[in-house]
Parts: structure tokens; C-alpha cells; sequence
């Protein structure tokens, strides 16, 4: 990347993009009144996300946040929707509650950012990190089967828990009608 | 001295992360119903991941723990999506509604 | 097959949603449109709605002559115009005791059956292509050409022969016909076999036929539905067989049945069908007597006797029936049609339901529907 | 003047010319691909049923799919009353993009490839799964009950035919030992018989893992005969019944660059890339030819056979290819953790 | 288990049995005709609109507006009008409209008439964006054949046409010869 | 239904201040080589499309075989058949949801003036879908060979590039 | 797939349903078409279509005749026996002014379409019968085109 002299800025720019797509897309999720408009807002959230954390240098990471969210946990959204169609009501309160809401969870921003900040630049890291490997996929692997190995089977084992339970659930909900 | 490029700073990833959880409160208080409520949990998961992944980065020694904790926390909200969403669907299967405030059965 | 009980119990919600096939729709084949109510993909009531082509042939009937109503029977059911011809000949043959001579009779029987197999061979196709198959289509419609090629060379015509006349035919054929047919005959038998290993014993086919669509003899019977159809469901009812007509009796041939009387089984009655047309036109050929084709005296201003008069065809979709109610004039007084789209279409709101929308699309196709033919 | 163009060189060299380079490259070109694999299907279909084809637009009809375009450009393009306006326009974009991306991690030749990056199988992976968004909020957004009740057919088969496509992925990572596609190729250096295709002493049921991935690939495209998604004698035009215009043309597209995605994917997991079949004279050529051979078959099958039934689709996916990869991937793991590896 | 295993392998077979037949037409010659620049041959007996007939001798037209076919004609798409010529026998026509529109080609018209006077033509391919082309004055049509080649040629009966249904047809020979006569 | 400005409509009221001749012949050329045909039959002329579309015909060769089951993607809609009283209202809705530039082809004589369905006192078919909405070419016959529908898509191209590319076939 | 068995040769016909307490008269078959024909009453045409369903014959198809010089209208039923040569036309006749049958759909379901049909085109009102919309005809339509004295 050095020898390019807008480099920089370029990486920059695109950086900025990533975080900007992140916090627009969080905010149509949040905020549209069409649930349908919501889960887009979800998946160009995780895209963002995801190219955060290809700036984070785990560009395995990146990619997963993709399959994952928007490959998967989106879709099965929207098909919820479809199956459902439930569309947010129309809102009745007030602007003045609104606001209220919106100061509020703009202190909470500022107050949750500040103790991030806070942990992230005055508590006593070790400075400069000592890499102990290199986050390759690889030592992905290797952690996962040897470290984490009982996270691993523990979270196996929920996801398939959670499989039985969603089809149980599905089934029955569908029997009773 | 040249500037810290962007992508070197973690304070941008922090902001980021602390718009996407309140975003994501915020979602979670002001939506009526199931589904949004649960899009919303899905930015508080986000929030997390990110700030772990920041975290991980900048300040330990191990790049790999952070990776393995924002996949174990995808995991988790692939398995919670799929029983949230058998509920969701069979809740509106009975009631025919996933808004929030004509549940009252469920909690009464 | 897959398929649903539909009927919910009382007070559950009503999650069914309605979706208009047609009129204008790839699966009808026309302008039939189905109003069909849907649980997700499945079919809770399949209601065929007519009319769409209704073109007033029962009127038309009222206002022409005899001769001049002869066209129109050709545009009942375009792709089986001959039988249908015949139908109508036939009855004013028998209302007016005429005695067509049996050259006649056998070129009659000749061009019957080829237009059973070219109609056969249409349908083959049509319901490939609602099968998702497109191919089979453009085969079957190559060699529906050269069936074409000799029916237009004896009668002008591609489609609307207007070929049988009042006592015989229009004109005799010619040596270039019976070469050609027998050419004809030796081509089309291997195409036959090309037709089963392409598609008849196609594992995807199978899988979408077999035990698709059931239906009963006891169905069958109570909608009247003939042709094909009720030979699928395994019971040999053939007016070819039943009430034989024509030069029919002096022919050797099989009506082919089959138990199941599922998709499928419609299926294979049609292709053995054509084997056995095949043999027909075969007989016919070798044993074409000579002499006329007009019968004598065929009076120039026809007048039937008053009273009613029937006859009844095999025709590719089953029985096709004509009743001609006569009050001595020049001009029917009441031309009934009796046509086999219509009964074999009325019991598809009883036997699609609780099936599959690509399942009963595929049973609508196994029909075989000409909607003029239901229209009229 | 060395002096300027090594510089030039260089300069090309570097990280984003490159890219910026190879995507404008690679966009081209799938474009041309794209818009002239309907010319080879048309052709093809014609010859399966024995006549000519477009013949009268160009010399062999070759200016029919410009003719295609320059109408398609031209029509009017009717958004319909009641539709979700945002999405029913994004729809088409968001099938295209992920296409056109995913092709720049394909390694075309030695050295030709966007972007060579270590996770290029996973990202291919990762980008084609978005293709089944893009279907649905296409349909979705038309709110026409046909492209609604295709949208849901899209979703549960495209979900059912991940899942073994994955597993042959993780079965060829297995095999391979990576997920770069350039070294994945690299690693089919040599005759025909060191394609992954052939390789049954790693797992001898090699020639079933590439049927699985190849069916899989075609419901994934929603090929003939897995076309659910635009059944038309069921659906009319499916999910884009509504779409008129480039916006039908648009997603006719992508539908022929996910081909040539999926093409181009099986000729570098099992077909040995650019590798030439005799160990001599690899390059493009090589790729070119194995690619548009898969391609012309997928036209084949397409004239050749009915279109399944939808649960004959799930049937064979849940029953069939699901069990088989996974044995497939059990049988390699086993296989290498025996006799290939220490 | 075998069943199944017995099922995927038949089901396979059949697969591929039916991409070997697709592959085989593929290399088969094409069966097209192609049509703007070779066509097919009409068969002698094609029926396309009628046209009248002129008498090889007189080079006039054979029709004498009996209007015979008017009558037979079940969609009144014909329109004969005729008059007597200073010193004529007969009344000879002077004008012939067809309604080409209207026309169910059944040859009602052809069959009526008694003297052979009209016949049909072999256009097959008829296509206008004017509607108007084919409300057709073939009096006309036959005047201006008259001036470009003032006399037919060779006696020709477009389809040897067959008894109509009034006469009692001859006794036929079993097969006959297709009459030899150019189109 | 939005109604933006028709592109044809457009560029013929922009013609006299804008050359935009070579444009339009390149348009005209891109459309009549592509007129995707809607799927779309109504009688004994359908089965006459149908053959004119397989393979003894072939309408491919002029690049019109798409033929597209959804009116949205259609540019020509080829009406085949009698059209009835009751079947109007949908041919006339098909023909509005077809986008613009959009052709039609009345094939048979039963499309252009109800053909022989017509007499005194009928009460069922319309004479002539030419009372329903424009027709750009008539194709007449009961039921025209398929050469005459090629022979009129031939017309239409005419019609719409100004020349005809290819030679006139004379019957006889 | 197997060949059916050549039905067996049409049996002594006039007597084949002599059994049944319906006034059938023998026809000529060469002559008319059918074998077998009765008249009977609008109110009987149910139970005589019963006893014909118990014989096992089918539904060939129901239709109407204006007969308008007596005032009358009559409904013609025809069945055709699916196994052997027998076709049977059951007739009844109502008052032109006020056309009444009752359906036989309960009976052949089938009957249902072909009733909606010859009400469509005769307007006989065909009692009992739960859709009798306009089958043919578009759906708003009022005229009734088979009757003599209709004019469009």
C-alpha cells in the first residue's frame, strides 16, 4: 500500500464508509416502520461490520459476518416476515416522547462511549502487544480444537438444541391450528 | 510525525460500537413488535462483537481470542434466531399477531 | 403424493389466500382461469371458471345449414378436428339414412386416428411443458408436422380440415397419401421409443406423476369423464369399443387401461394410444377398399326427418356426442354438443384439492384440455 | 523509456490500480460473458431441438443479445402501484453485485486474478448468499402473490442447497488445505489425473463430491431443472413477474453470472483451473474451455429434462446430497488423517 | 436401503439415458425451413382465399354471378354482383368482393359453384398492417391478371376437384394418379 | 400504475430540435430484432404460433422466440384466437400492463373481425380486436399458415425500421 | 399398462333395464343413436337419475330445447352405460314461463356444470342447486341466447 501516495486517504475514505454504513444501516433497523426495511437494515449494518472488521485484520471474521448474518440470520428473518407480515403499527405517542427518548439514548451513547474510552486508553494495558500468533485462520483452528475445544462443543451443542427446539416449536405451532 | 491512519484508532471502532448498542436499546424499547425487537437484540450482539474484536486487536496478545469469541457469539445468535423466530412464528400461528402489546396472555 | 387435510376446524384462522390462474396463464393452455384458494402451496379449492372462449357454436348451429355448420365443427377442438367432423357427419348420416361407402368409411378411420395421434402428440408436448420440459414439445410437434404435411396435402388444410362431407369426403385420396402414411407409420414407431427412454422412464418424470392426481372409477363415472382419462382409471369405456362406428369394428386393436388412474397412468393410456392408432391406420391401409367416397344421392337441400338424433365419436379427449334435434327444415332446430373437455374438467375442483399447486397443475395437464372444446 | 514503463509497471502493480484495473476488467467481461451466455443457450437450446437459432440478427444471430440489450435499455420501466419502490429497485442491483465480486477472487490464469486473497473460497461462499436476499426482496417487494409464493420457494431451497454445498466446500478445504483458490489450483499442477476431480486415492468418492457440488450448483442458480423460482407454468415469471425492462434485464444478468460464478468455482475446486490436461501449455485457454464446457452442459440439462417438484427438490437435498457430502467429508478427513498426513 | 440405492441408480440412468438423446439431436441436421429465403411447396390442394377462374379460351372470366356460392357461404364473406352484356348469353360478373377477413376457408364456396369458376390460390403467407388489403375485389384482381398475361395458359383446375356433394361421383379407380400439373 | 413518459412518445417529440436520428434507427433496429412475443393464446391460431415457433418455423432465427409469460417483459403481444365478451376485459389488461414501446399482431381472421364467429344476432365475440386497442399488423387466414406469422413479424419489423431486410417470398 | 378385454357384444338391449319402474321405450339405435327413451315428470327426474346411478351408468350430459311453438321447454338427460352399448335419454317438460327442475347434482355431481350451462343458455332454473351462476356467459349476464325468441 505505500508506494500508492493516496493510499491513505483512500483506505481512509473507505474506512469511514464501513463505519458510516455500520451506524446507518443500525439506524434504518432501528427506526423504519416496515419490518421488511428493518431487516435490510440489519444486513447493511453486518456489512459494514463485517468490513470493520476486515480493518480489524480477520478478514475469516469479515466473511462469516456475512454468511452468517446476512446469509443466514437475514433470510430466515425475512421469512419470518413473509410467514407473519407483521408490519410495525402506526406510532401514536408524540414527538416530545421522541425526543425524550432520543436525549436519553444520547446519554447513554456518550456515557458508554466515555467508559469504553476510558477502559480503552487509561487502564493499564500491556503496551505494546507481544503477538503470541499471527490470527490466521489456522490459529483459529488450532484454538478452537484445543483451547476453546469445550466452548466449541458447548456452542454445537446449543445451536443444536436450538434446531430441535425451532423445528419442535414450528411443528406444534403448526399442528394446533 | 505522520497522523494515526483511521484504521489505527481504536476510538473510532468505540464510537461505533456505542452507537450501534444504544441504537440497538433503543430499537429494543421503542419497537412493538416481536421480530423488530429481535433485529434489534441483533445490533446489541453486534455491538459486542465489535468491541471485543477492538479490544482484541489493539490491546492483547492473542489475535485469534477475540475471532473465536465474535464466532461463538455468531453461534449463539444463529441458534437464538432460530428458536426466536419458531416462537415468533408459532405465537402469530395461535394469536395472530407478534405485537408486543397483544400478548398479554403470555404474561398473564 | 403430498397432500393436506384442508378442511380446518371451525373457528381456526383463516390463513388461505386466493390466486387467479388465467385467463391468460402458461398452465391453461387458453383462457380456462382457475380460482384457486391457496393454504401456502397448497390447493384448498380449485375452482375452474369457463367462458373465456365461449364462441356460440350451439347458436351458430341454429342458424346454419347442415352443410354450412360443417366448418364450425372443425373449431370445437382444433387439434382433433377430424372425430369431431365425424361426430356431426355422423349424425346427419343417420338422421338422414345415408349409406357412405366403405372407401370412405376406412379414409375416415385413416385420417382419424392420424389426427388422434397428432393431437396426442400436441398434448404430449403441452404437458412436458407444464412439466417444465421444453424440449419434448419441439419433438413432438417435428413429427406432428409430418402428420400435417399429409392431412394438408389431401384436404388443403393445417389445422380446420373441414374434410368429411354429408355422405362421404370431400375428395379421395392419392397414392402420394398411403406412401407417405406408411412412411409415416415405420418413422413414427421408433420416435415412440425415443419418446419413453427420453421421458417416459425419466426418473424426475416419475417422481412427479406417480400416484399424483388419483382418481377414482367411481369419480370418473359421476363426472361423466370419458377418454383417457376414465381408461387411466382402469375402466375400458372406448365409443371406438362400446358403440362402434364407422369401419371400426373391422380393425384389430387394443384399448389400453391402466389401474392407478394416477397422472402417470393418463400418461401411458395416451402414449399406448398412439402405438394402437398406429396399428389402425396400419389395417386401414392394407385393407382400403376401393370405389367412391361420396355416398349416391345425397339430396342438395338436406331436410332431416323430424325427431332427435345422436352420435357419439372416440374422440382424443374422450366422447364427443352430437345431438341434433330436427323439425324438417333446412336448418337444425337445436345442435347439442356433447364435448369431453368439459366432463373430464369438472372433476378437477374435487380431485385437486388438498394437493400441491405444481401437482394439480400437473393433473390439470394430464386432462388434456382444449378450452374451446369446454367453451364452445 | 524502461525506466517509465517499469515505473508503469509498478504502478500497476500496486494494490489498487490493480483492483480497480482487474474489477473494470472483470466486469466487462462478465458482462460480455453474461449477455452472450444467452446467446449460447439460445443456440443450444435451438440445436437440442434441431433448428438454427437466431440466424438473421448479425452473422449467426451474434448481434442478437445487443439487439436484447439496446431494447431491453429502451423499454419502459413500470413500477407498479403498491409496490415497495426502494427494494423493488434494489432487488436487482443486490442479485448483480455479489456476482460481479465474487468473480474477482477467480483465479482465470496464473497470476490473473483480481485479488488473490487466502479466503477467497469462503468469500465466494459468503457473497453467494446473498444472491437468495436479493430474489427475495425482489419478490417480496413486487407484492404479487406468484413472485411472493416464489420468493418462499427460493429461500427454502436455496437454504436446503447450501448446506451440502458447504459441506463439499469443507470437504475440498479438507483435501486442499486451503482456502486460496490460486493455490488450489496450483496444487492440480501437472496431467489430468491430478485434478481434485480424479483424486480418488484422497477420496474415493471424489467423482460424487463434484455430481453433489454440481447439482447443487444449479439449484443454487435456479437452473433448469431446479427452476423453481420461475417455474413458469406454476408462477408465471416467479419473482420477476413484475419486473419490466432493464430491470427484468438486470436480474437475467446475474442469473447468467451466477452461472458463470458456479461454473468457474467447479473448474477451480475439481477441474484444475487453468491447468492444462496434459501438464504442457497451461493458461487461460485451459480455463476458458473447462469453464464453457460446464456452462454448455448446464444448458443441456436445461433442454433436456422436466423441471422437478418442489418437495422432490427438498427430498433429494435432505435425503440424498446432504448424507452423501457428509460422508464424503467423513471419508476424507479419515482418509487423510490415515494415509496422507502424519 | 438396496431399494433406495437400486431407485438413485435407475433414476441416475435414466438421467443420463435422456442427455444421450438430447446430445444425439444435437448433432443431427437441422429440420427448419427457412422461410424468407426458401419455402415450403404448397400441396396442390391448398386452400388459400378463392380467386376467380378465367376461360382459357375467351381469357374472360368463367363466372356468370349465379351467386350460387354467395349462398353457400356461411359467413357471408362473399359479395357477387353480375350483369347482362350487350349481346350475351348469360349474365357474366362484374363484381366479385371477398371479405377475406370473415373467410373460415371450409371451400363452401369452391364446392357450389357448378362451372369451376373459381379456385384457390396458394397464398399462404398474407400478412398487411392495413386491414383494409384484405377486403378483396378479385374481379379487379382477375382484370389486372387479364392485362399482364391476356391469356391463362393451360387449362388449369387448381385441385381436381372432386365431385361436390351433389353428383354422383363416377365410378373412381381405386387409386388415383395424382393429376401431373405444375404450380 | 405510474405512467412515466413514453421513450418512443419522447424522442419523436424531441425530433424536430434534436438529431436524434442515428439513435433512433439504432433503437428501432434493437427492437424490431427483438420483439419478445407474450405467451399468449387464445384458439385454433395458438397452435399455429406454437408451430410456428418450433422447430419446422423456428422464430428464433429473427430473435423472437422469448416468449415471456409475464406481460411486463413482452413487447409484442401476438393476439391468436377469437376474443369473446368475457375474455376482453383481461386481453385489455394484459395489453395495459405491457411497457411501452408495445406492439400487437391480430393473427387470424377471427383477431381481426371476429372471422367466421360472426353473424346476425351474435351476443358473444368481439369483431375484432382492433376494438380493443390498436393493431399494428393483421395476419389473415383460419388459421394463417405459420409462415404467415413470420411473414408478419417480417411486416412489423418493416414497419418499424422503414426497410425490409429480407426477400418477399410470392406464393406460386 | 395392460390391454382391456374387448367389452362383450351388446346384449338383448330393450329389455336391459326393464327391471326398473321408469315407462323407457325401446328405440332404434341404427336410426336414433340411443337405445332407451323416457318421459317423465320434472318432480320424478330425481329418483329416475337415481336408479339410473345404481345401474351404473354415467352422466353423458344434461341440455335444453326451446320449444317455444308449445310453450314449453324441455331438459333432456343422457346416460351412457360405461361397459356396454346403452345409451338412455330421460326427458321432462315444464312450462316455458316458468322453467323448474330439480337438480340432479346431488346424484352426479357432474351435473352441476351442465345444469349451470343449459341455465346460462335456456334459463331453466334447476332447483337445489348451489351455484347456478353464469357457466359460459360472462358473469353479469342476464340473456339467455338459446332461447327462440332471443334477440341480442
Amino acid at each position: 500500500m505505500s508506494t500508492f501516495p493516496a493510499s491513505q486517504m483512500i483506505v481512509g475514505g473507505v474506512f469511514l464508509m464501513c463505519a458510516a454504513t455500520t451506524v446507518a444501516g443500525a439506524l434504518l433497523a432501528a427506526l423504519t416502520a416496515r419490518i421488511i426495511r428493518s431487516v435490510c437494515g440489519l444486513a447493511i449494518s453486518c456489512i459494514g461490520l463485517a468490513g470493520l472488521y476486515y480493518f480489524l485484520h480477520s478478514p475469516f471474521l469479515a466473511l462469516m459476518e456475512i454468511l452468517i448474518y446476512v446469509g443466514a440470520v437475514c433470510v430466515t428473518i425475512i421469512f419470518a416476515v413473509m410467514l407473519a407480515e407483521p408490519d410495525e403499527p402506526v406510532r401514536d405517542d408524540k414527538l416530545g416522547s421522541t425526543l425524550l427518548w432520543g436525549s436519553f439514548a444520547f446519554v447513554v451513547c456518550a456515557a458508554v462511549f466515555w467508559g469504553l474510552w476510558q477502559l480503552g486508553t487509561h487502564q493499564d494495558w500491556t503496551v505494546p502487544v507481544a503477538r503470541v500468533s499471527d490470527g490466521s485462520i489456522q490459529a483459529i483452528g488450532k484454538s478452537l480444537l484445543t483451547t476453546y475445544s469445550l466452548a466449541f462443543e458447548l456452542i454445537s451443542l446449543a445451536l443444536l438444541v436450538a434446531i430441535i427446539g425451532a423445528l419442535a416449536l414450528a411443528r406444534t405451532g403448526r399442528d394446533k391450528v | 510525525m505522520t497522523p494515526v491512519p483511521l484504521p489505527e484508532r481504536p476510538d473510532l471502532y468505540f464510537i461505533v460500537a456505542a452507537l450501534l448498542l444504544v441504537i440497538g436499546i433503543f430499537g429494543l424499547l421503542r419497537r412493538r413488535t416481536l421480530i423488530g425487537m429481535l433485529i434489534s437484540g441483533e445490533l446489541i450482539f453486534s455491538a459486542a462483537s465489535l468491541n471485543l474484536m477492538t479490544f482484541n486487536y489493539f490491546k492483547a496478545p492473542d489475535p485469534t481470542v477475540g475471532q473465536i469469541f465474535v464466532l461463538f457469539i455468531m453461534g449463539l445468535a444463529a441458534a437464538e434466531i432460530a428458536i426466536a423466530l419458531s416462537i415468533i412464528i408459532a405465537v402469530y400461528r395461535n394469536y395472530r399477531s407478534v405485537k408486543t402489546k397483544e400478548l398479554s396472555e403470555l404474561s398473564g | 403424493m403430498i397432500t393436506k387435510e384442508v378442511i380446518s376446524p371451525p373457528g381456526a384462522p383463516n390463513e388461505t389466500f386466493v390466486i387467479n390462474l388465467g385467463p391468460q396463464h402458461p398452465a391453461t393452455h387458453g383462457v380456462l382461469r382457475v380460482k384457486i384458494v391457496m393454504d401456502g402451496e397448497y390447493v384448498v379449492r380449485a375452482e375452474p371458471i369457463c367462458g373465456y372462449i365461449h364462441r356460440m357454436q350451439e347458436k351458430m348451429g341454429e342458424n346454419r345449414t347442415y352443410a354450412q355448420f360443417l366448418p364450425n365443427t372443425s373449431r370445437i377442438d382444433y387439434l382433433s378436428a377430424m372425430t369431431y367432423t365425424h361426430g356431426f357427419v355422423g349424425a346427419v348420416e343417420r338422421a338422414a339414412k345415408l349409406q357412405v361407402p366403405p372407401r370412405a368409411e376406412y379414409i375416415r378411420v385413416i385420417t382419424s386416428e392420424m389426427n388422434r395421434i397428432s393431437s396426442h402428440l400436441v398434448w404430449w408436448g403441452a404437458f412436458l411443458l407444464d412439466l417444465g420440459g421444453f424440449t419434448p414439445l419441439l419433438y413432438a410437434f417435428d413429427d406432428r408436422e409430418k402428420i400435417l404435411d399429409l392431412l394438408e396435402a389431401i384436404t388443403g388444410s393445417r389445422l380446420t380440415y373441414s374434410y368429411y362431407r354429408i355422405g362421404g369426403l370431400y375428395n379421395d385420396v392419392d397414392d402420394d397419401f398411403i406412401k407417405g402414411t406408411r412412411e409415416f407409420i415405420a418413422q413414427m414407431r421408433p420416435r415412440l421409443k425415443m419418446y419413453r427412454s427420453l421421458v417416459t422412464d425419466n426418473i424426475i418424470l416419475r417422481k412427479r406423476l406417480i400416484e399424483i392426481g388419483p382418481i377414482s372409477k367411481e369419480m370418473c363415472r359421476k363426472y361423466g369423464a370419458t377418454g383417457p382419462v376414465i381408461r387411466g382409471s382402469g375402466i375400458p369405456y372406448d365409443v371406438r369399443k362400446v358403440e362402434p362406428y364407422s369401419a371400426y369394428p373391422e380393425f384389430d386393436f387394443l384399448v389400453p387401461t391402466c389401474e392407478e388412474g394416477d397422472s402417470m397412468a393418463r400418461y401411458l393410456v395416451r402414449m399406448e394410444e398412439m402405438v394402437q392408432s398406429l396399428r389402425i391406420i396400419e389395417q386401414a391401409l392394407d385393407k382400403l377398399p376401393s370405389g367412391p367416397v361420396m355416398a349416391e344421392k345425397v339430396p342438395r337441400v338436406l331436410k332431416l326427418p323430424a325427431g332427435d338424433y345422436c352420435y357419439a365419436v372416440e374422440a382424443a379427449r374422450g366422447r364427443f356426442a352430437v345431438r341434433i334435434v330436427s323439425d324438417n327444415k333446412e336448418i337444425p332446430y337445436r345442435v347439442k354438443l356433447r364435448t369431453p373437455s368439459l366432463s373430464n374438467l369438472s372433476l378437477f375442483e374435487e380431485a385437486s384439492a388438498g394437493m400441491l399447486l405444481p401437482d394439480a397443475l400437473a393433473l390439470m395437464g394430464s386432462l388434456d384440455l382444449v378450452i374451446p372444446d369446454i367453451d364452445r | 523509456m524502461t525506466e517509465a514503463i517499469t515505473n508503469l509497471v509498478k504502478l500497476l502493480a500496486t494494490e489498487p490500480y490493480r483492483l480497480l484495473v482487474f474489477l473494470v476488467g472483470m466486469m466487462a467481461f462478465v458482462g460480455l460473458n453474461a449477455a452472450y451466455l444467452v446467446w449460447v443457450e439460445r443456440k443450444g437450446a435451438a440445436r437440442f431441438q434441431r433448428r438454427p437459432g437466431p440466424t438473421e440478427v448479425g452473422y449467426a444471430g451474434l448481434l442478437q443479445p445487443i439487439a436484447d440489450a439496446v431494447k431491453l435499455m429502451s423499454k419502459q420501466l413500470i413500477v407498479p402501484a403498491g409496490v415497495d419502490r426502494t427494494l423493488f429497485r434494489v432487488a436487482p442491483l443486490l442479485m448483480m453485485s455479489p456476482a460481479l465480486m465474487s468473480l474477482a477472487v477467480i483465479p482465470w490464469g496464473e497470476n490473473l486474478a483480481a485479488r488473490n486473497i487466502n479466503v477467497g473460497l469462503l468469500m465466494i461462499f459468503s457473497f453467494a448468499s446473498i444472491n437468495v436476499m436479493a430474489i427475495m426482496l425482489g419478490g417480496w417487494a413486487s407484492r404479487n402473490k406468484y413472485a411472493i409464493i416464489s420468493a418462499a420457494r427460493v429461500v427454502s431451497q436455496n437454504v436446503a442447497y447450501e448446506i451440502p454445498m458447504l459441506l463439499v466446500a469443507i470437504t475440498m478445504i479438507m483435501v486442499t488445505g486451503t482456502m486460496n483458490l490460486n493455490e488450489i489450483v496450483q496444487q492440480q499442477a501437472g496431467a489430468f489425473w491430478h485434478w481434485n476431480l480424479f483424486r480418488v486415492w484422497i477420496n474415493p468418492l471424489m467423482p460424487v463430491t463434484f455430481l453433489i457440488f454440481y447439482t447443487c450448483m444449479l439449484a443454487e442458480t435456479n437452473r433448469a431443472p431446479f427452476d423453481m423460482a420461475e417455474a413458469e407454468s406454476e408462477l408465471v415469471a416467479g419473482a420477476y413477474t413484475e419486473y419490466s425492462g432493464m430491470g427484468f434485464g438486470v436480474f437475467f444478468m446475474a442469473e447468467y453470472a451466477n452461472i458463470l460464478l458456479g461454473c468457474a468455482l467447479a473448474t477451480v475446486l475439481f477441474l484444475g483451473g487453468w491447468q492444462s490436461p496434459f501438464g504442457i501449455l497451461s493458461g487461460v485457454i485451459w480455463f476458458l474451455l473447462k469453464m464453457y464446457f460446464l456452462v454448455f452442459s448446464v444448458v443441456w440439462i436445461r433442454w433436456t429434462f422436466p423441471r422437478t417438484q418442489f418437495y422432490g427438490l427438498l427430498n433429494l437435498s435432505w435425503k440424498i446430497l446432504i448424507p452423501v457430502s457428509l460422508l464424503t467429508l467423513i471419508l476424507s478427513s479419515a482418509m487423510i488423517k490415515l494415509f496422507h498426513h502424519a | 436401503m438396496k431399494n433406495s440405492l437400486k431407485e438413485i441408480f435407475t433414476g441416475f440412468n435414466s438421467l443420463v439415458t435422456g442427455m444421450r438423446i438430447t446430445l444425439g439431436e444435437f448433432f443431427k441436421p437441422i429440420v427448419t425451413v427457412q422461410y424468407p429465403h426458401e419455402s415450403l411447396k404448397m400441396p396442390k390442394r391448398f386452400r388459400g382465399h378463392i380467386e376467380l377462374v378465367r376461360d382459357p379460351e375467351t381469357g374472360k372470366a368463367i363466372c356468370f354471378a349465379c351467386k350460387l356460392c354467395e349462398r353457400a357461404c356461411p359467413s357471408d364473406c362473399i359479395t357477387v354482383e353480375g350483369a347482362k352484356l350487350d349481346g350475351a348469353k348469360k349474365k357474366s360478373v362484374t363484381e366479385y368482393k371477398l371479405d377475406f377477413t370473415k373467410c373460415s376457408l371450409c371451400g363452401s364456396c369452391v364446392e357450389a359453384c357448378r362451372d369451376n369458376a373459381i379456385r384457390y390460390t396458394h397464398q399462404y403467407n398474407l400478412a398487411s398492417t392495413n386491414r383494409e388489403d384484405f377486403i378483396m375485389d378479385l374481379f379487379k384482381r382477375m382484370e389486372d391478371d387479364a392485362k399482364a398475361n391476356p391469356m391463362p395458359e393451360t387449362p388449369k383446375p387448381e385441385v381436381a376437384p372432386q365431385p361436390p356433394a351433389n353428383e354422383a361421383p363416377k365410378a373412381e379407380q381405386p387409386q388415383p394418379a395424382a393429376p401431373a400439373q405444375p404450380n | 400504475m405510474e405512467a412515466p413518459p413514453d421513450n418512443a412518445q419522447l424522442l419523436s417529440d424531441c425530433s424536430p430540435y434534436v438529431k436524434f436520428a442515428k439513435l433512433d434507427e439504432m433503437l428501432a433496429l434493437g427492437r424490431a430484432n427483438s420483439l419478445w412475443p407474450l405467451t399468449f393464446g387464445l384458439a385454433c391460431c395458438a397452435i399455429e404460433m406454437m408451430a410456428a415457433g418450433a422447430s419446422r418455423f423456428d422464430l428464433s432465427r429473427f430473435g423472437a422466440e422469448v416468449f415471456r409469460p409475464s406481460p411486463r417483459q413482452a413487447d409484442l403481444m401476438i393476439v391468436a384466437g377469437t376474443i369473446n365478451k368475457k375474455m376482453a376485459t383481461a386481453v385489455k389488461t394484459l395489453y395495459d400492463q405491457m411497457p411501452e414501446p408495445k406492439w400487437v399482431i391480430a393473427m387470424g381472421n377471427c383477431a381481426i373481425s371476429g372471422g367466421p364467429f360472426v353473424f346476425p344476432g351474435q351476443y358473444a365475440v368481439v369483431e375484432g380486436v382492433e376494438k380493443l386497442f390498436p393493431v399494428d399488423v393483421f395476419i389473415p387466414g383460419c388459421p394463417p399458415r405459420p409462415e404467415a406469422l413470420i411473414e408478419g413479424l417480417l411486416k412489423l419489423e418493416e414497419k418499424l425500421t422503414g426497410k425490409r431486410r429480407w426477400p418477399v417470398v410470392k406464393s406460386e | 399398462m395392460e390391454p382391456a378385454p374387448t367389452p362383450p357384444p351388446s346384449p338383448a338391449l330393450p329389455n336391459a333395464l326393464a327391471h326398473l319402474p321408469i315407462p323407457f321405450q325401446a328405440v332404434d339405435y341404427a336410426a336414433k343413436g340411443y337405445h332407451l327413451d323416457a318421459t317423465v315428470n320434472p318432480d320424478q327426474v330425481v329418483d329416475v337419475v337415481s336408479l339410473l346411478d345404481k345401474e351404473g351408468l354415467a352422466l353423458d350430459t344434461i341440455t335444453g330445447v326451446d320449444w317455444m311453438a308449445q310453450g314449453q321447454m324441455e331438459v333432456v338427460y343422457d346416460f351412457f352405460h360405461l361397459s356396454k352399448a346403452l345409451r338412455v335419454v330421460v326427458r321432462t317438460r315444464v312450462p316455458r314461463d316458468n322453467p323448474e327442475v330439480p337438480t340432479i347434482q346431488k346424484v352426479f355431481p357432474g351435473a352441476n356444470w351442465h345444469e349451470r350451462e343449459t341455465h346460462d343458455f335456456f334459463g331453466i332454473r334447476f332447483l337445489g342447486h348451489p351455484n347456478l351462476t353464469p357457466f359460459l356467459l360472462p358473469e353479469d349476464a342476464t340473456f339467455h341466447p338459446l332461447r327462440k325468441d332471443f334477440v341480442s
